[in-house]
């Protein structure tokens, strides 16, 4: 029995209490962020979208290979001498033309890990997170900064610088042949030995 | 009771309020009363183990954040160990510290979720917005620190992704001073709430032999009784410096092992993580955290089991090397899965409405159930 | 054709038509839920007949109890979703004969019959009339109904209850 | 058969204006099928709770799908799971619309090479009206999807575009 | 014509035919009360009628109501012995039901 | 008013159906409008949230973007679903809430039926609104509608009695069962309202004074369950039945049950206001009196009422927003075992005080 | 000139009317595209198994009843409580006896447990029992630090 008024009373005690919580709250400022009104300040660290600065991105490949879900895309074309793709701002040299450099944001898991391995620091992951889209294509971002026709060129361009060097090796090995033929008539034994070193390992 | 009820298969989930997540439970019931319950996992499976296949070590780790992703430091943390373990490597004062402290303040975060969502299994949706407001404090701590806001990849192997923002200390210790009073309030609003009591005491009682013998770990296992904590018990990192409790399940207004009593023990067990930060944040070292980060992973050949006490129970790496730079086979213990075991015996006899309150009081996450 | 009742015929409109369907349908949920139209009727022509208190009795015992019950009564103990629920209907025939005589008969009798019909003026107040009834002259019923419904719980539910084996 | 099935080859301004209209009321008041499936779903849950309040947009859970109007898919797609949401989209009395939230549902996220269990991808079952990148995206970006999607009902047209 | 008692009364035939007519044609148990509660509405009829046209005062819509409490107690224990019958046979059709031991 | 009405219209049909439309379309409509705006409001507020806040200045339009979009939405029909009673469900529903209305006076100047068993029509009437849950749970065909709409049934017909009971009480202390004139007993200041005893000093009066405060409270909490609000919304409890018995219901349909649930809300309120806190009447007495302005005495009246109906309301969502809910047999208990021998124990000791 | 009851009868059919005046409002904007899919019945994502018109418990049954009962007896109050006052002490103790009669009845159902809903005492989980069922066993010795 007397449990039983106590209950009644616990009951209706509690949900007083309860009650002037919630009161409280009432007079408690919102918290809320009024968010396309006020956009709440992202920390420094902020990791949101993927940005690469081709400026300086030298072609290597290090944040592809780091990328757990590999939605780096590099592809690259080698320069030719006389038309190198310039420095980094840090002074280094580009060896490489970047033809292609897609990330898909839409498989990126914002792990940051591409970030670390890059010995440029070009590719970042920035504040912007607004980036929605009605086209699951337009996520795919593609940050190289050439042009197909140029890429075609620049293809070409190496092409032609490898068929020229092609040539010229095999101008250079003709003409090495050319010595050797006339050093294999002096010692003709000793071809044999050759053709194994030549193998690549 | 009663005629012979026809039993009516209720299906619940995996499209429903209060499953958290896509679990899918088939009722049996007879009239409201539930003669067996049938959980169907997997409609989660990421496959996260065949993944850690084909990754390199360093690439495991936004995986593991993804397992129970409401505690992403804690999987990172016992995964980093496990490696550290493997490779002897020996991680900086400073970095000990940093992992603890972010460790509790993960498990302060997750059991907040826990909390607010088993007050929204019963009914009750305004501690839930309270609790996810305080955690937001928490995740803003997090994101200062690492970048993002859920899944951070911050602890690494041998070390941290990042250096503490210099302001980590400050707003660490801000938190803990607010959180302390609205731990009470959360007390006032819910946990001694009549109704939530009448909810939740007496119901799925779990005793502490079945608790062992089932594997289950955690709050729960705590709540059955048994003081077991792996923190204490088995330590790893430096939890041995520091000072503070075990709380275990009193059934303070039920029976031991309760819902009522799983559920309050988190609200302790928070208090418990306050304290060890607190000790914790002011004994910082200097040092680099990136110190003894190896540049390129790649573990001996060899197994090695680690295990550490997430937010929701044990959770063991099981490692198997080839000496390559893929692991041959990771295997996890997830501790939601095993502690879901148990809940089709806690079920039976119940209301569809307490299996709701017991599923919440399991606290499971499906991410790490189905992995 | 007043007001009063044009609002008659409607309402024995709703009420035997609503009966038909009751006593008619296959469907014993439509039936039971047809009946709620049955009585709506029903209460309408009491309140017609100025017994307000009654009609307002009648939604409230017919309507949220014993159609309410009914209706439970179905669902416990039909198999709804299987043929079962299209309960069916035995001796139609000899059924609508024998009942269409009986009803010729009654009508026959009720349309000879002089009813010394004279109309006065119910108090308005029928609750409290009703009251000073059940105080002064029908005060022993009035407690044998109370036993009576004591019977009746106590009955109901111990028969209901017989299955705790 | 509704006005909203119909399509009148030239528009006149009383078309216009309840057109207009029409779109106000659908993308003033979006109601959300309350369904989560992995971490975005927490995020999402972060985004209806006080700190950025989805309500604000009139944004409210619907536990029935005969109640709502978007669908969120937030999380991992497995394929086991694909049906039930394919049923589920199916359910949802139109019109009606998708957000596909995360990474996971825009194509599989980090499970689209090894994740021999996950669907690449939601729009591979139903179609999708806004994809909000990010894994999981900020309450923030999931804000700016909603507005892109609201952006989206305010230009349908009943009108046949020429 | 005025509607008189005469038109009550027809109201209250026609119900109780049918509701007679539901008693003894219908199978289920369930729809036998249906037709038993039609029957007692039209008895309520008439009373409630004779009251109004028949200046006896109003104990008319008294016995009205008593009925209405009769009719009650009769749907509360009559419902309980069909889920009982329900029990036994599991089946509340009464022309089956003719095994009364058991 | 009607007399007003019948010679603005000339015919007394159309002023009838005139009286009968001002408090659907001035009245309960916008408050249903405006509640389920508040109730968005108050729940976010009380969350530290703003809650709707871009329809509109703060949201005011909130509530009717939803209307207009609940009204563009498809109808679903499933197949297997009873059809002429799914289709009639709603209708059921919201006539039965709203019938509620007709016996209320909303001043002395509008009532839309003052029948002199006002009371007992209000009690009588829900029945329609069980029915009605009761039809739409099973034509729906659905498992989560079916067993929410038992529980509702079940709650709302337990919760009838201990509302009935301390209606019962009130009728003994008022001697009445029309609400205009109990409305008119508990006129003047605020210590003649029943809460405070009623109109007659005495003894009787201060013995009377804690036995009303818990008869409101029992009311309070009973109507509380028959409207289902927290801690009673099993039957909708999302977090087990989904949404209860509407679970299968889409579109307008949808649509009513949502107003008739937040009008019934409104009409239980304006039942207890009218029992315990003196109806229409004003606390303080009335401006339009003291200045001698005849016409602004219903006006003021209309505003009491109205806010007072109306802060309780607010308290039904304030409790909404503060509570868990209960379980179905606890829900059950706290009828059976609690609320009904209290209230019965409060009649008893009533009906001794009165005789003194 | 309506009664009073007339005007309620007003009220009930303008709120049918305005019902039906919102379906028919809304019939002429909503689309109406159904689908095999759309047009099964909800649950959950899944395929309903078997129907939901099954027998149910027992109970709602037992709590219409009493209901009913009491129903009953309030009906019949009313017109005691309305005019109990007139005939004094003798008045109200006719009501309070009958009050008191027919809370005989529901203290004898108290005592029978018709009130509680149907709960049969869950078994405390045994571990002997589930090591049983399971075969094989699990040590039960565990370390304790
Ligand atoms: S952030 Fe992670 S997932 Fe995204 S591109 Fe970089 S490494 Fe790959
Ligand atoms: S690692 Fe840096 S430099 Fe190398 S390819 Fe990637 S972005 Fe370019
Ligand atoms: S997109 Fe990322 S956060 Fe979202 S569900 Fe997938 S893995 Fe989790």
């Amino acid at each position: 029995m007397k449990q039983y008024f106590k209950n009644t009373f616990d009951a209706i005690w509690t949900v007083l209490i309860g009650m002037k919580i919630t009161l409280k709250h009432v007079f408690v400022p919102s918290v809320t962020i009024q968010y396309p009104d006020v956009k709440p300040p992202m920390p420094e660290r902020a990791r949101n979208r993927l940005y690469v600065n081709m400026d300086d991105c030298i072609g290597c490949d290090q944040c592809a290979r780091a990328c757990p879900v590999n939605c780096i895309t590099i592809e690259t074309v080698n320069a030719t001498p006389d038309d190198s793709p310039g420095l980094t701002s840090q002074g280094k040299k580009k060896a490489l033309w970047v033809t292609k450099f897609d990330i898909d944001i839409a498989k990126c898991c914002f792990c940051s890990l591409c970030v670390y391995p890059c010995p440029t620091e070009c590719i970042e992951m920035t504040k912007v997170y607004e980036f929605s889209e009605f086209d699951r294509n337009d996520l795919i971002y593609n940050f190289a900064t050439l042009n197909s026709d140029e890429i075609a060129e620049k293809q070409q361009k190496f092409d032609v610088f490898l068929a020229e060097k092609e040539a010229a090796k095999l101008a250079a090995a003709k003409a090495k042949a050319e010595k050797a033929k006339a050093d294999a008539e002096a010692k003709a034994e000793k071809k044999e030995n050759d053709k194994p070193e030549s193998k690549p390992e | 009771m009663a005629l012979k009820t026809e039993e009516m298969v209720l299906n619940m989930g995996p499209q429903h309020p209060s499953t958290h997540g896509v679990l899918r439970l088939e009722l049996e019931l007879e009239g409201e009363l539930v003669k067996n319950v049938i959980p169907h996992i997997g409609y989660l499976h990421r496959c996260f183990e065949k993944h850690c296949e084909a990754m390199t070590y360093p690439q495991i780790v936004p995986y593991t954040d993804r397992m129970d992703y409401l505690a992403s430091m804690s999987n990172n943390l016992g995964y980093a160990i496990a490696i550290e373990r493997l490779m002897g490597i020996e991680v900086p004062e400073r970095v000990e510290y940093i992992r603890v402290i972010m460790a509790e303040l993960q498990r302060i975060a997750s059991h907040l979720v826990a909390l607010g969502t088993y007050g929204v299994d019963i009914g009750a949706f305004t501690p839930f917005l309270f609790l996810f407001a305080e955690r937001e404090k928490i995740l803003t701590i997090f994101e200062e620190t690492s970048g993002a806001r859920l899944l951070y990849n911050y602890i690494w192997v041998g070390g941290l992704a990042q250096d503490i923002h210099p302001d980590f200390v400050r707003k660490t210790k801000e938190f803990v001073e607010f959180f302390k009073p609205k731990i009470k309030e959360l007390n006032d609003l819910l946990s001694y709430n009549k109704i939530f009591i009448e909810r939740t005491a007496n119901i799925g009682i779990l005793p502490a032999d079945v608790a062992i013998n089932y594997g289950i770990t955690g709050p729960n296992l705590r709540a059955s009784g048994v003081k077991w904590d792996l923190r204490k018990d088995d330590p790893y990192s430096i939890y041995d410096r520091f000072d503070f409790d075990i709380p275990v399940g009193e059934g303070l207004v039920g029976t031991v092992g309760d819902s009522w009593d799983r559920y309050y023990l988190k609200v302790l067990e928070m208090e418990q993580s306050l304290r060890i930060i607190e000790q914790a944040i002011d004994q910082i070292p200097e040092g680099d955290v990136h110190e003894a980060v190896p540049k390129r992973i790649k573990p001996p050949k060899g197994t090695i089991y680690t295990r550490v006490e997430n937010p929701k129970g044990e959770l063991g790496y099981f490692i198997i090397s080839d000496g390559s730079l893929n692991p041959f086979r990771v295997k996890v213990r997830g501790p939601s899965f095993v502690n879901m075991e148990v809940f089709g015996e806690l079920c039976k006899g119940h209301f569809v409405a307490d299996i709701i309150a017991i599923l919440g009081s399991i606290d499971i996450v499906l991410g790490e159930v189905d992995r | 054709m007043g007001l009063y009742d044009i609002i008659f015929y409607l309402f024995a409109i709703i009420t035997i038509a609503s009966a038909v369907v009751v006593v008619n349908s296959k469907n014993i949920v439509h039936a039971a839920f047809s009946m709620l139209l049955t009585f709506f009727g029903v209460s309408g022509i009491y309140v017609l007949l100025g017994a307000d208190f009654l009609a307002v009795v009648q939604i409230m015992v017919y309507v949220g109890g014993i159609l309410i019950l009914l209706l439970f009564g179905v669902m416990l103990t039909n198999k709804i979703v299987s043929v079962d629920i299209r309960s069916g209907s035995i001796q139609v025939i000899p059924a609508i004969i024998a009942l269409g005589a009986f009803a010729a008969i009654l009508f026959s009798i009720m349309t000879s019959t002089n009813w010394k019909s004279e109309s006065f003026e119910i108090p308005t107040t029928t609750s409290v009339e009703l009251g000073n009834l059940l105080m002064s002259q029908y005060v022993l019923i009035f407690e044998l109904l109370a036993i009576l419904l004591l019977v009746a719980m106590i009955g109901a539910a111990s028969i209901a209850r017989r299955d705790k084996e | 058969m509704g006005l909203l099935d119909q399509q009148f080859s030239d528009g006149n301004i009383v078309i216009t204006k309840s057109e207009d209209l029409l779109n106000w009321a659908r993308l003033s008041s979006i109601w959300q099928l309350s369904f989560g499936l992995a971490c975005c779903a927490i995020e999402m849950m972060a985004t209806s709770a006080s700190h950025y309040d989805f309500d604000r947009f009139g944004v409210i859970p619907r536990p029935s799908p005969r109640q709502a109007d978007v669908i969120l898919i937030s999380g991992t797609v497995t394929l086991k799971m694909a049906t039930r949401i394919k049923r589920l989209y199916e359910q949802m009395p139109d019109p009606k619309y998708i957000i596909s939230m995360g990474s996971c549902s825009n194509c599989g996220g980090p499970y689209w090479e090894h994740g021999y269990h996950v669907l690449k991808g939601i729009d591979r079952v139903i179609p999708v009206d806004v994809y909000v990148p990010g894994c999981p995206p900020r309450p923030e970006a999931l804000l700016e999807g909603l507005l892109k999607l609201q952006e989206k009902i305010r230009n349908e047209r009943l009108r046949k575009t020429a | 014509m005025e509607v008189g008692l005469n038109h009550f009364l027809t109201v209250s035939v026609a119900l109780f035919s049918l509701g007679l007519y539901g008693v003894v044609t219908r199978k289920n148990a369930v729809m036998v009360l249906m037709g038993v509660e039609l029957i007692l509405n039209s008895a309520n009829i008439n009373f409630v009628a004779f009251s109004r046209f028949g200046n006896f005062g109003i104990d008319g819509q008294l016995y009205a109501l008593f009925v209405i409490i009769l009719a009650a107690a009769e749907a509360a224990i009559a419902l309980a012995i069909v889920l009982n019958i329900y029990k036994t046979f599991v089946n509340v059709n009464i022309d089956e039901i003719n095994n009364l031991k058991e | 008013m009607y007399d007003f009405l019948i010679n603005i219209f000339g015919n007394q049909i159309v002023a009838y159906f005139v009286a009968a439309a001002i408090p659907l379309f001035l009245f309960i409509l916008p408050y249903a409008l405006f509640a389920v705006l508040a109730e968005r409001k108050v729940s976010a507020h009380m969350q530290d949230r703003w809650g709707p806040m871009r329809v509109g200045y703060h949201g005011v339009l909130q509530t009717v973007a939803d209307i207009l979009k609940l009204i563009q939405k498809e109808n679903i029909r499933a197949t297997l679903t009873d059809k002429v009673l799914f289709n009639l469900a709603p209708y059921l529903v919201f006539v039965g809430s709203f019938a509620a209305f007709a016996a209320i006076p909303f001043s002395s100047w509008f009532i839309g039926s003052s029948i002199d068993i006002g009371l007992f029509y209000f009690i009588a009437i829900s029945s329609f609104v069980v029915a009605g849950i009761l039809m739409g749970g099973w034509a729906s065909n659905n498992k989560y509608s079916l067993l929410g709409a038992m529980r509702s049934v079940s709650q709302i017909i337990s919760y009838e009695i201990p509302t009935a009971i301390v209606i019962l009480t009130m009728v003994m202390i008022t001697g009445s069962l029309n609400l205009q004139t109990i409305t008119e007993q508990q006129t003047a200041y605020f210590w003649n309202w029943n809460i405070l005893g009623g109109a007659t000093f005495g003894i009787g009066k201060f013995l009377l004074i804690p036995l009303m405060l818990g008869a409101f409270l029992i009311i309070y909490i009973s109507t509380l369950a028959e409207v289902n609000r927290t801690p009673f919304d099993i039957p909708e409890a999302e977090s087990e039945l989904v949404s209860g018995f509407h679970t299968e219901y889409s579109g307008m349909k949808f649509a009513m049950f949502f107003l008739a649930e937040y009008a019934n809300m409104l009409a239980v309120s304006f039942l207890i206001v009218v029992l315990f806190f003196g109806g229409y009447h004003s606390p303080f007495g009335y401006i339009g009196n003291s200045i001698g302005v005849e016409w602004l005495v219903p006006i003021e009246q209309f505003f009491w009422f109205a806010s007072k109906g109306i802060f309780f309301v607010i308290v039904q969502m304030w409790l909404r927003w503060t509570l868990p809910r209960l379980r179905v047999d606890q829900l059950m208990t706290v009828c059976w075992k609690y609320l009904i021998p209290y209230s019965v124990a409060i009649l008893l000791l009533v009906g001794l005080i009165t005789l003194i | 000139m309506l009664t009073e009851f007339g005007k309620i009868f007003v009220f009930i059919i303008l709120a049918g009317a305005f019902v039906g005046i919102a379906f028919f409002a809304s019939m002429l904007i909503r689309p109406k595209r159904p689908s095999h899919e759309k047009n099964l019945i909800y649950e959950c994502g899944e395929n309903p198994e078997g129907s939901p018109w099954v027998k149910f418990n027992i109970r709602f049954y037992v709590v219409a009843l009493i209901f009913l009962i009491f129903d009953v007896e309030i009906v019949l109050l009313f017109p005691w409580a309305l005019t109990y006052k007139q005939f004094g002490l003798y008045g109200f103790a006719t009501g309070a006896i009958f009050l008191i009669i027919l809370f005989l009845g529901m203290a004898y159902e108290w005592r029978k447990g018709d009130l509680e809903w149907a709960r049969p005492k869950v078994e405390k989980l045994d571990l002997k029992k589930l090591l049983n069922k399971k075969e094989e066993s699990v040590t039960t010795k565990t370390e304790k630090v």
